[in-house]
């Protein structure tokens, strides 16, 4: 089961910025999406996730099989980690939150309120929360954000250990994530919308 | 050749290119004859004395006020059915001068209504209803300034339109039952009873034609502006990307 | 569905939940309408039922914007849509929350507030009973402009000026429903189209939130 | 300081800034005080002048929580403290800036809402002059209770209820100042005691809110 | 002009974080924080920007030669990039923005909207801002988040411009900054508190 991305072109406030996008992830797949500031791989992965509608292009991916992870961790400050996680559980249909709660060493933190998190706790409790939607495909955008290095490695460890599991997952990163060959990367400048293309609905005008 | 045509924002321009001039004209007409003679051919009414001509004004207005919010309905609906973007353009071009009309009937009403009933203002449901009507106009306009992305604007407007229909007829029952009022009933009915008396009846037949080709004129006015804005968006942003 | 009104529920009994907000503002608007109109006790109780209607109807205004945006902000709400939750359900938990935590104190606060507008004692079922049934619609009805301006950045003006004019049909049959009560006067018509205007709402207005909620999200 | 308080403006200028916050506030309450009390005529001009006290101290009350809020959830208010500016001089543009942006606004609104009310002629001056020179304390108070509350997460509703005490004087003489002033009565005692009370205050409470300031953020 | 912090230990919602912290940096000098996440690297930041109080020791700095810039980058969503700059710009009493913003490559986004822009794009403008503070030292938490690898490299060069104009930073971060021996390396991790220290005021109940 993979995803296929057909000559997507996506846009943000009006403008094209990338078209033509091509790739496919297969299962056990993850691809790394890189790109200097401003070139749109926030917008990128928020249509792949359905949060936005593309251009042009398809996106083959079963409607509930993508979940998105963006700069927001969509961390309740007054719910504790045990509840934030576990909320998020319920929704997604699983249970076991004990896997993703120790594999971000956030045990001895699981009574504390979300919002006397540090950052990188912050980060890492979003993360945790991959783990207990139970979708297949993960598109991350710069997951490792004020993360220390023990805790970008141990990301790693859970990306293998999805990839393993058969999921894929989509990483929009400007740094290196140690991931090795278990993961292509793709480097979105070649897509940048040169010719400027207009907001379909736009074309009606002309 | 189906009507659908126009529906494309080109087409469009062309054909209302055509129409705005002529409307505009015979708008004109109207307005000058109908209150040229309301206003210096009618006697005076003999209780309401001189005060009575604001009718000419203010009954328009307020029949285009009103009447506007339903072609706003209309054309959120086809927007939402058929996604041509020039409904939804007219409707908000609508919005924009139907606001102003329902402000032109209250200020001409509050005007009116110092020397007839004593108060500028009474929570009559005429009144109070139209004074929602307001808020919705104010609603609708806006919520399509908030929102920067024209679609997603067109499409929740649409919606906001349609729901509030709902809700204005509601509250104007609500408000009949909360209050029965002093306000004229409709003067335009055909029976007797509450008809005006003809001698302003006819003049004022002629500017509510006057107004409502007035409406005609800047409505059209308005959509080709909405319309040419967004040609002009597009272009820019084809040159620039 | 469950675990989403738990987690709101939860989320509005901790600190600075808002969960007393709504109440808080009732209190202030029925303690300072005496300070402005003057103390006498004959006019207070001619208007109680009105300002507790108007008070309740303000608190719940203001409540409203809290029913999506700050799901909107921590970006929790781009992972629901994402989520297996239907948009529909998550609309009719939203507002069923909302009327947990700010329509339901409202409706037993009411009284308590009354006898500081000297509320004649008949008044205080009536209130109960207008305020009771009249609060579910206010709810559902927000919701649906809260569904509206998702995204505007500080919408709440926006918010509350969509709101008001829907809003208008529930309180005038609400506060009739109370005065006359109050008063004794007949009141099966207002409470009859009280209760239709509740029921209808909440049949068909969460459609209407949804689409507008996916809309808004796309 | 300047800086400061152009930005202040410009802000609440923008789109979502809140400046018409206020004032569809101050509207909306005027609005519905008529649906719920009932449309006499004859009542609702006698509780008028109150009505509209009540509803511009309500809007001046919604709108205290974004004079610091805003900054600080940003971060800007972390820069500010390590600037040049003294605490006192930002709470003092801030507070400007708050009138400027709504209890100006008010004033100028009120008399036209006052037509809905069926406010006396005799009226209209008088809610004018007893807002013009009441509005002022109440943005300059409310500084200092956005000042006390800066750094707790949604602290809108402990800002209300601890500032709502802190206006009761401003809104009784302001009140009944309106209040006499519409029946003709002498007003030199409510106006003498208003504008002390606005001197007094925009005098010395800036002093008390910077220092709370500074204990927020160190 | 040094900043001398001597035997220095900060705490975080009543839990002493770290202790004995004792450092200096010369004027001229940059020193990077190291520490695992929750460590307390940005309460240690916040307490020498005077954001904060120290538990014990000082921090010898004059009152106003700190600025902080930390997760928060202080942009108006609503004010243009160029507005939000020139603001800082008057607050700080300079007036040369140019140099800040051809620095980090904003010069075609000055009249876009903060709220618009991408999260390297904000972060990049809260560097830019802390240019026009005119202060000598500098207390960066996290600066190059999200930043692209060129962006971080531009923020090298300004640190070292910086440094050469006789400034001073004291920058956190889990990343390398490609400073070479511009800059001394401190773990805080040797910091510690171990002897779980109660906040001064709550010794007073013992
Ligand atoms: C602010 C005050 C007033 C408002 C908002 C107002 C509003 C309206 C509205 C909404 C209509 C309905 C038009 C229609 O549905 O056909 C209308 C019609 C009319 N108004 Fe007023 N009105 C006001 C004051 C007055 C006053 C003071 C008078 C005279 C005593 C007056 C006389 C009429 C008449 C004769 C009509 C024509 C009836 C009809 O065509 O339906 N109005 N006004
Ligand atoms: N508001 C708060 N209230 C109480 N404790 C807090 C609060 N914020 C953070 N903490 C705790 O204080 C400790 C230090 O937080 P701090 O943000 O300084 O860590 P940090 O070194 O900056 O970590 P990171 O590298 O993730 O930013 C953490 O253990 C955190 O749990
Ligand atoms: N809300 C918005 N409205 C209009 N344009 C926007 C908006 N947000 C971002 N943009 C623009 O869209 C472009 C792409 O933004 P996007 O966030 O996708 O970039 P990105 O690749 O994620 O950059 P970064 O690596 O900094 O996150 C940027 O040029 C940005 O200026
Ligand atoms: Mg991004
Ligand atoms: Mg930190």
């Amino acid at each position: 089961m993979t995803m296929r991305v057909t000559n997507l072109s996506v846009s943000r406030g009006g403008r094209t910025l990338l078209e033509g996008v091509t790739f496919d992830v297969a299962a056990g797949q993850a691809l790394i999406l890189r790109g200097p500031n401003g070139l749109g791989k926030t917008t990128l992965l928020r249509s792949l996730a359905g949060l936005q509608r593309p251009e042009v292009g398809q996106v083959d991916l079963a409607e509930d099989d993508a979940v998105y992870a963006g700069h927001a961790d969509g961390i309740k400050s007054t719910l504790t980690v045990r509840e934030n996680i576990t909320f998020w559980a319920r929704v997604f249909g699983t249970s076991d939150i004990a896997a993703a709660i120790s594999m971000f060493a956030l045990d001895d933190l699981v009574d504390r309120a979300g919002g006397m998190l540090s950052a990188g706790q912050k980060r890492r409790l979003g993360l945790a929360r991959l783990m207990v939607t139970g979708r297949k495909f993960w598109m991350l955008d710069e997951p490792t954000v004020s993360l220390d290095h023990a805790s970008v490695a141990q990301f790693a460890t859970m990306i293998r250990a999805h990839l393993a599991a058969g999921g894929s997952a989509i990483i929009a990163t400007h740094i290196d994530l140690g991931l090795g060959d278990d993961a292509q990367v793709l480097d979105l400048s070649q897509f940048r919308a040169t010719t400027p293309k207009l907001h379909a609905s736009e074309e009606a005008f002309l | 050749m189906s009507l659908w045509q126009y529906a494309n924002p080109v087409k469009f321009l062309h054909l209302s290119g055509k129409i705005v001039p002529l409307a505009t004209v015979v708008s004109a007409v109207c307005l000058i004859a109908g209150l040229y003679w309301g206003y210096f051919l009618t006697p005076d009414d003999y209780k309401q004395g001189s005060t009575v001509k604001i009718i000419y004004i203010h009954v328009p207005s307020a029949l285009v006020a009103i009447n506007a919010w339903f072609m706003m309905l209309v054309a959120s609906l086809i927007w939402l059915v058929r996604r041509h973007h020039v409904s939804v353009l007219a409707s908000k071009a609508a919005s924009h001068v139907g606001v102003v009309m329902t402000l032109i009937a209250l200020i001409t009403g509050a005007l009116w209504g110092q020397p007839m009933w004593g108060t500028w203002w009474a929570w009559d449901p005429r009144l109070t209803s139209f004074l929602i009507l307001f808020l919705f106009y104010l609603g609708y306009i806006a919520l399509w300034a908030a929102i920067d992305n024209p679609d997603t604007a067109a499409d929740l407007t649409s919606v906001l339109c349609i729901v509030g229909s709902v809700f204005a007829v509601l509250s104007r029952y609500a408000v009949n039952f909360w209050n029965q009022g002093l306000h004229q009933g409709a003067s335009l009915s055909m029976d007797k009873a509450e008809h005006v008396s003809d001698v302003f009846y006819y003049p004022l037949l002629l500017s509510i034609a006057g107004f409502i080709l007035l409406f005609v004129v800047l409505t059209l006015v308005g959509t080709r502006t909405e319309i040419r804005q967004r040609r002009a968006k597009a272009l820019l942003a084809r040159e620039r990307g | 569905m469950i675990a989403l009104l738990i987690r709101d529920l939860r989320l509005a009994m901790r600190a600075g939940g808002g969960f007393g907000l709504s109440l808080a503002f009732f209190l202030i608007v029925v303690v300072l309408v005496p300070f402005g109109v003057g103390p006498e006790m004959g006019l207070l109780s001619r208007i109680a039922p009105g300002i507790l209607w108007v008070g309740a109807l303000l608190a719940c205004l203001l409540s409203l914007d809290r029913i999506f945006a700050l799901d909107f902000e921590d970006g929790s709400l781009d992972l629901l849509a994402t989520s297996p939750l239907p948009a529909e359900g998550i609309v009719t938990i939203k507002s069923l929350a909302h009327w947990l935590t700010t329509g339901l104190p409202l409706v037993l606060m009411a009284p308590v507030l009354g006898v500081l507008l000297g509320l004649p004692e008949r008044g205080y079922y009536w209130i109960i009973v207008s305020l009771a049934v009249g609060t579910p619609a206010l709810s559902v009805i927000g919701t649906f402009g809260a569904a509206l301006t998702v995204g505007i950045k500080r919408g709440g003006l926006l918010l509350s000026l969509l709101v008001l004019p829907l809003y208008v049909p529930t309180l005038i049959y609400g506060a009739e429903l109370a005065r006359r009560g109050t008063q004794g006067m007949d009141t099966s018509t207002p409470l009859f189209m009280l209760a239709g205007i509740t029921c209808a709402v909440t049949a068909m207005l969460p459609f209407a939130s949804a689409a507008v909620l996916r809309i808004n999200l796309r």
